[in-house]
């Protein structure tokens, strides 16, 4: 094994039990729950110190919500699906369900943009009041992290046969850590949907 | 189960296990929407809504995520940045709970005098 | 195929892939010094006009002094809006375009990969995006000069709402440049955690790892922790900035006379907690990897094992850990309570122990051992006591009490810039005269090297220790006029001139670096592969090292600074070497 | 092509109407004004400014200067209407405000779009020029402070607006009225509120008299090709705002 290779990409190391990957994205997940925490101290702190602030279900639309945390819900067990499908090599199903996430991301961002339009519409903007702007943040961002996750899994869609074909055991560890990165997505909007919408 | 050497009734009993844990998901879903139209005052409200929430994360966490059969140091890592985010609430509202009152800076703000041109008309 | 088979395959690569789009952790470790350097020089040239304004207020600049900042000035004259640009690109340049990435971009992307055996980073694509997603921030920092208003002029610590109503897009720029640097660095953080934690050579234990592979595996976590609430914060702000939300607009703000209308609600304070939670963190970023290097260096030339070497390294553990809970003593006087003062009092006392036994340990590492007085080591030990004097006088302004005197006063610039100029940058100096010659097979120039050092040190010590006086006497920052309005600032306005007369040599005393640096490449005297007879990994590779840095896999046998151990003739015993009659 | 078209068009008519005319007249005002307020006496809160004046007049606020023969002086007068779809080049030399004496001179002037306004500060002491556009204006706040004698680097203002107000933000008594126009036909009121607008194109225009206390006054006027018209104006005591003194 030549020195120039970079080892446990597909084998884990011996005394960590890791691939490279699953440290890259369990890491990268670490700073995203710095980066929405701080969000969400951002919004504590503005809730707190504000004098009056609307209850979340009435400015905003519970029910459309609920479907989006449904979707995305889905989304995670299609995405588990598709990995399990590697592991029974059956390439095919794993591209199906692969589409499938795929779909319910964009069925999610079709919610989201239903939702901005009809507050646009009512000319409820960030600059309205501050429970809006953090809403407009926080789903804004969150719904770019969606979009990331979305391309990274059109690229597998598209290109993923040749990776799989030459290297298996590196396709699928690339599609645990989607995976993992997309439960993280959904993870936050578990977060995001009562805090926001309920309370 | 680990990935490389696992076998396929062992996968299939995963995906039953995963459809299991889908149905947990939306039932909390409900859960949280029914309970969040009960007023149970305020503070009740938020604390049962983040119990809640919690749940359905670590279910994520715990099953999606393969934290259940993830080695130690992850766990480790997950701490650590549990450790900073709390510390990042916590001090940042400390800061605010814990501003003074009766200061000289409560006293009603001086009238503003508008700093037109007081020595004339008006604008 | 072993490495040299491997290194004529990048010979085939053409030039713009080998050295422009490079994926070779030291082709990028050099783009990102290199970088670094010439950013390091802008930010010194911003402060040499700052220091003109703060010693000669109204007085017109030369005129080719003038000629350089072009519209800025009419005449050789600039006011106080122009001052400010100065003053806050002269932080973040030095500070996010400078030091961070010749600390943990150059040194730690050339050396850290070396000294644990490994052929390249783990991730080696992402290196290539975390650099250029790094130049672009700096492009975009130089960039906000040359639009019409200007860079961003509110400090570079952009406290709104201030920096909010700025109505120059220099601030929105100067947002966005923070983002791209905020996600370089995140990218860097986590190719360094995976390829120290994966990538160490065979028998490379824990406690074997080289003290400066110790510290920038903290400083990546720091980074990788403490740098995203400050990119949600420039969302929050770019957010207030440009779609005029409220996040840090308090409600009722008079602005020139007239109460703001807007739905207000916000808290400028939800800034400087998000700010300075990244803001302390990213001092211990600056300084521990300087750390780093000078642990190294004084290992090597006191050719003896650092003393210590475990409770160093669970000092910079600590270190790092502690490093979050402490930022709000920078914001002692914004109304907070006793008792969140005095939490962040403990915190601060508390973070000062691991740095006094990290700085002990290397004083005593000095003790008893047989001292060269290279170069690099020049600038190690005159590091320890500048740093050690940056350390100490920040405990008076970790004091709550004793900060209501002395914040945002010249006492906290001569403070972190004792520990960032002197210190920080004298880690650095050294590590580029240490590590030179295995980045290019040549050593630096001994005289050039006196030459920089010494008017260097001197007037490093001219220039700061005189902002402590102004700082007690009540002078403070960010003045254009250094203080020449104000009655309390009288008595110690003589000093403007001295500090600026220094400044202005010590540009002077660069010289002799920059052709040093530069001439070396050509003019060195060759070396072989081990010129400072050092005993971590580096230097058993090839200078300067191919693609895959090693002829064969190297395995580590003992632990990192094996000196001058008993029966050993040859002074020193590389890591690489098994020991007799002991397990691998 | 369309395009093409409209501008070679506009070029012709600049050029064949080449010959123009000028308006002159005399701005005046009937009935008693409301008598001016010392700015000495604001002057002492400074004591740089009092400095300044301790020896010279008393000088006073310049609201009504009203010459023996009713001539009224910093009368704006501008082209409002008829210029529409014309270009004007951008005129040469720029614009000077002055701070002397901690006072704004001139305090009423003109300016063209995108000319050049180099703001000075004659005076040894602290100024800052705070310029405050209108609520709905598109020009740009400034806030820029003067701390020694110095010149700004040159300003320039991208839309048109009667008035752009200045202030100082250290000396509440210094008011500057800045008229930004998009065409070169402006003048403002001398001592004995006579002006001059030359080189006008031929054609109908309205003109406007604008006045920082009495407001806004068009008129309508006709520029023969070549020669003079006379166009003059007469302020009333009614049009003192009532609130003021």
């Amino acid at each position: 094994m030549s020195t120039a290779e970079i080892q446990y990409i597909e084998t884990p190391r011996p005394d960590t039990g890791l691939t490279n990957g699953k440290i890259g994205i369990w890491l990268f997940l670490a700073s995203e729950v710095m980066l929405f925490g701080a969000l969400f101290s951002a919004y504590v702190l503005l809730r707190v110190g504000a004098e009056t602030w609307p209850a979340g279900r009435e400015v905003l639309n519970v029910w459309l919500a609920l479907l989006n945390t449904v979707v995305l819900i889905s989304s995670s067990v299609t995405m588990v699906f598709a990995w399990a499908a590697l592991l029974k090599n059956d390439f095919g199903g794993h591209k199906k369900y692969l589409a499938l996430t795929l779909l319910c991301g964009l069925i999610f961002l079709g919610i989201k943009a239903i939702e901005y339009s009809g507050k646009f519409s009512h000319d409820l903007f960030p600059s309205t009041n501050n429970f809006l702007a953090i809403y407009f943040v926080l789903t804004g961002l969150h719904g770019i992290h969606v979009v990331g996750g979305m391309i990274v899994m059109l690229y597998f869609l598209l290109f993923g046969r040749k990776n799989w074909e030459q290297r298996p055991t590196m396709y699928t560890n690339r599609i645990e850590n989607t995976g993992l990165y997309w439960h993280f997505v959904d993870l936050v909007w578990i977060f995001l949907f009562p805090v926001l919408y309920l309370l | 189960m680990d990935p490389q050497t696992a076998t396929i009734e062992e996968i299939n009993r995963h995906v039953k296990l995963y459809l299991g844990v889908f149905a947990a998901l939306l039932v909390l879903t409900a859960v949280t929407v029914g309970v969040a139209y009960i007023d149970l005052g305020h503070g009740a409200n938020i604390g049962l809504a983040l119990v809640i929430a919690t749940l359905k994360a670590s279910l994520v966490g715990f099953f999606f995520m393969h934290l259940k059969w993830e080695r130690r140091s992850v766990y480790g890592l997950i701490l650590l940045t549990f450790f900073f985010f709390a510390g990042m609430i916590g001090l940042i509202l400390g800061g605010y709970w814990d501003t003074p009152t009766g200061t000289v800076h409560d006293r009603v703000a001086i009238e503003i005098h508008t700093t037109h041109d007081d020595t004339g008309g008006s604008e | 195929m072993v490495a040299s088979e491997h290194s004529n395959l990048s010979h085939s690569l053409p030039f713009w892939k080998r050295y422009v789009f490079s994926t070779d952790h030291k082709v990028i470790g050099i783009q990102y010094a290199l970088t670094a350097l010439v950013f390091l020089f802008i930010g010194f040239l911003l402060m040499m006009y700052m220091r003109w304004s703060i010693a000669f207020p109204g007085r017109p600049l030369p005129e080719w002094a003038a000629a350089l900042l072009g519209s800025n000035s009419t005449s050789g004259i600039f006011g106080p809006e122009f001052y400010n640009q100065l003053g806050a690109m002269h932080g973040t340049i030095m500070i996010f375009l400078g030091v961070v990435p010749l600390a943990v971009g150059g040194f730690g992307n050339y050396v850290v990969p070396l000294q644990i055996g490994a052929p390249d980073m783990a991730f080696p694509k992402l290196n290539m995006v975390s650099y250029w997603s790094f130049l672009t921030g700096g492009v975009l920092m130089l960039f906000s000069f040359f639009i019409e208003g200007g860079a961003a002029k509110s400090g570079w610590t952009a406290y709104p709402p201030l920096a909010v109503l700025d109505a120059d897009a220099g601030q929105t720029i100067w947002l966005i440049g923070m983002v791209f640097l905020i996600t370089s660095s995140l990218l860097g953080a986590i190719n360094f955690i995976v390829t120290i934690i994966q990538l160490r050579a065979p028998g490379l234990h824990w406690m074997r790892l080289p003290f400066f592979v110790w510290a920038q595996l903290v400083t990546a976590f720091i980074l990788l922790l403490a740098f995203p609430p400050l990119e949600a914060a420039g969302i929050l702000q770019l957010m207030d900035r440009l779609a005029d939300t409220n996040f840090f607009m308090p409600s009722g703000l008079v602005v020139s006379g007239e109460i703001r209308e807007a739905a207000g609600g916000g808290s400028p304070l939800l800034w400087q907690h998000l700010f300075w939670f990244l803001g302390h963190p990213e001092v211990y970023v600056l300084i521990l990897p300087a750390l780093g290097i000078v642990a190294e260096i004084i290992a090597n030339n006191s050719r003896k094992p650092l003393w210590g070497y475990r409770s160093m390294v669970y000092s910079t553990l600590f270190l790092g850990f502690m490093s979050f809970v402490v930022w709000a003593h920078h914001m002692y006087l914004t109304g907070m309570g006793t008792v969140m003062n005095a939490f962040f009092q403990a915190t601060t006392m508390i973070i000062s122990i691991p740095s006094v036994i990290i700085l002990s340990a290397l004083i005593i590492s000095l003790w008893g051992g047989s001292i060269r007085f290279t170069v690099p080591m020049l600038f190690a030990v005159a590091f320890l006591p500048m740093f050690g004097i940056g350390g100490l006088t920040g405990l008076p302004l970790g004091i709550s009490t004793a900060d209501i005197h002395l914040h945002d006063t010249y006492y906290v610039i001569g403070h972190f810039h004792y520990v960032v100029a002197p210190g920080v940058i004298f880690g650095l100096f050294g590590g580029i005269y240490y590590w030179f010659p295995k980045a290019t097979g040549r050593r630096m120039s001994t005289i050039l090297g006196h030459l920089h050092f010494w008017p260097t040190l001197i007037c490093m010590n001219v220039i700061f220790m005189p902002m402590f006086i102004q700082g007690l006497a009540g002078v403070s920052r960010r003045l254009y006029d250094g203080g020449s309005a104000y009655a309390h600032a009288q008595p110690v306005l003589h000093w403007n001139g001295v500090i600026s007369m220094a400044v202005w040599t010590m540009a002077i005393a660069q010289l002799p670096f920059v052709i040093n640096l530069f001439g070396s490449l050509l003019f060195g005297r060759k070396v072989d592969d081990n010129p400072w007879e050092s005993t971590t990994l580096e230097w058993t590779a090839p200078s300067p090292p191919p693609h895959g840095n090693f002829l064969e896999l190297p395995s580590a046998y003992c632990g990192p600074y094996e000196y001058s151990q008993p029966g050993d003739e040859s002074g020193f015993h590389p890591q690489d070497q098994p020991v007799e009659g002991s397990s691998a | 092509m369309r395009g093409l078209v409209a501008s070679v068009a506009v070029l012709m008519l600049l050029v064949v109407n080449s010959q123009a005319g000028t308006i002159k007249g005399r701005v005046s005002f009937e009935g008693t004004a409301p008598p001016e307020k010392s700015m000495t006496e604001a002057m002492k809160s400074d004591p740089n400014c009092a400095a300044l004046h301790s020896s010279g007049p008393e000088v006073m606020t310049e609201h009504y200067v009203v010459a023996e023969d009713g001539g009224l002086k910093w009368v704006f007068v501008s082209i409002t209407e008829g210029l529409d779809g014309k270009e004007f080049d951008k005129a040469a030399e720029p614009v000077v405000l002055d701070q002397e004496g901690c006072v704004y001179k001139p305090h009423v002037f003109g300016i063209q779009v995108g000319q050049d306004l180099i703001v000075r500060n004659s005076d040894a002491t602290l100024h800052n020029v705070h310029i405050i556009p209108g609520r709905d204006s598109k020009n740009r706040e400034m806030n820029k402070g003067m701390p020694f004698k110095m010149d700004l680097p040159p300003i320039q203002f991208e839309h048109p607006e009667i008035p752009l107000r200045f202030k100082c933000d250290v000396h509440r008594w210094m008011f500057a009225y800045c008229n930004v126009v998009e065409h070169p036909f402006f003048a403002t009121t001398n001592e004995t509120g006579g002006f001059e607008i030359k080189d006008v194109p031929a054609g109908d225009y309205t003109l406007s008299f604008w006045h920082k206390k009495m407001k806004d006054h068009p008129v309508k006027v006709t520029v023969p090709a070549e020669g003079e018209v006379e166009a003059n104006f007469t302020y009333t005591e009614e049009m003192i705002p009532r609130r003021g003194r």
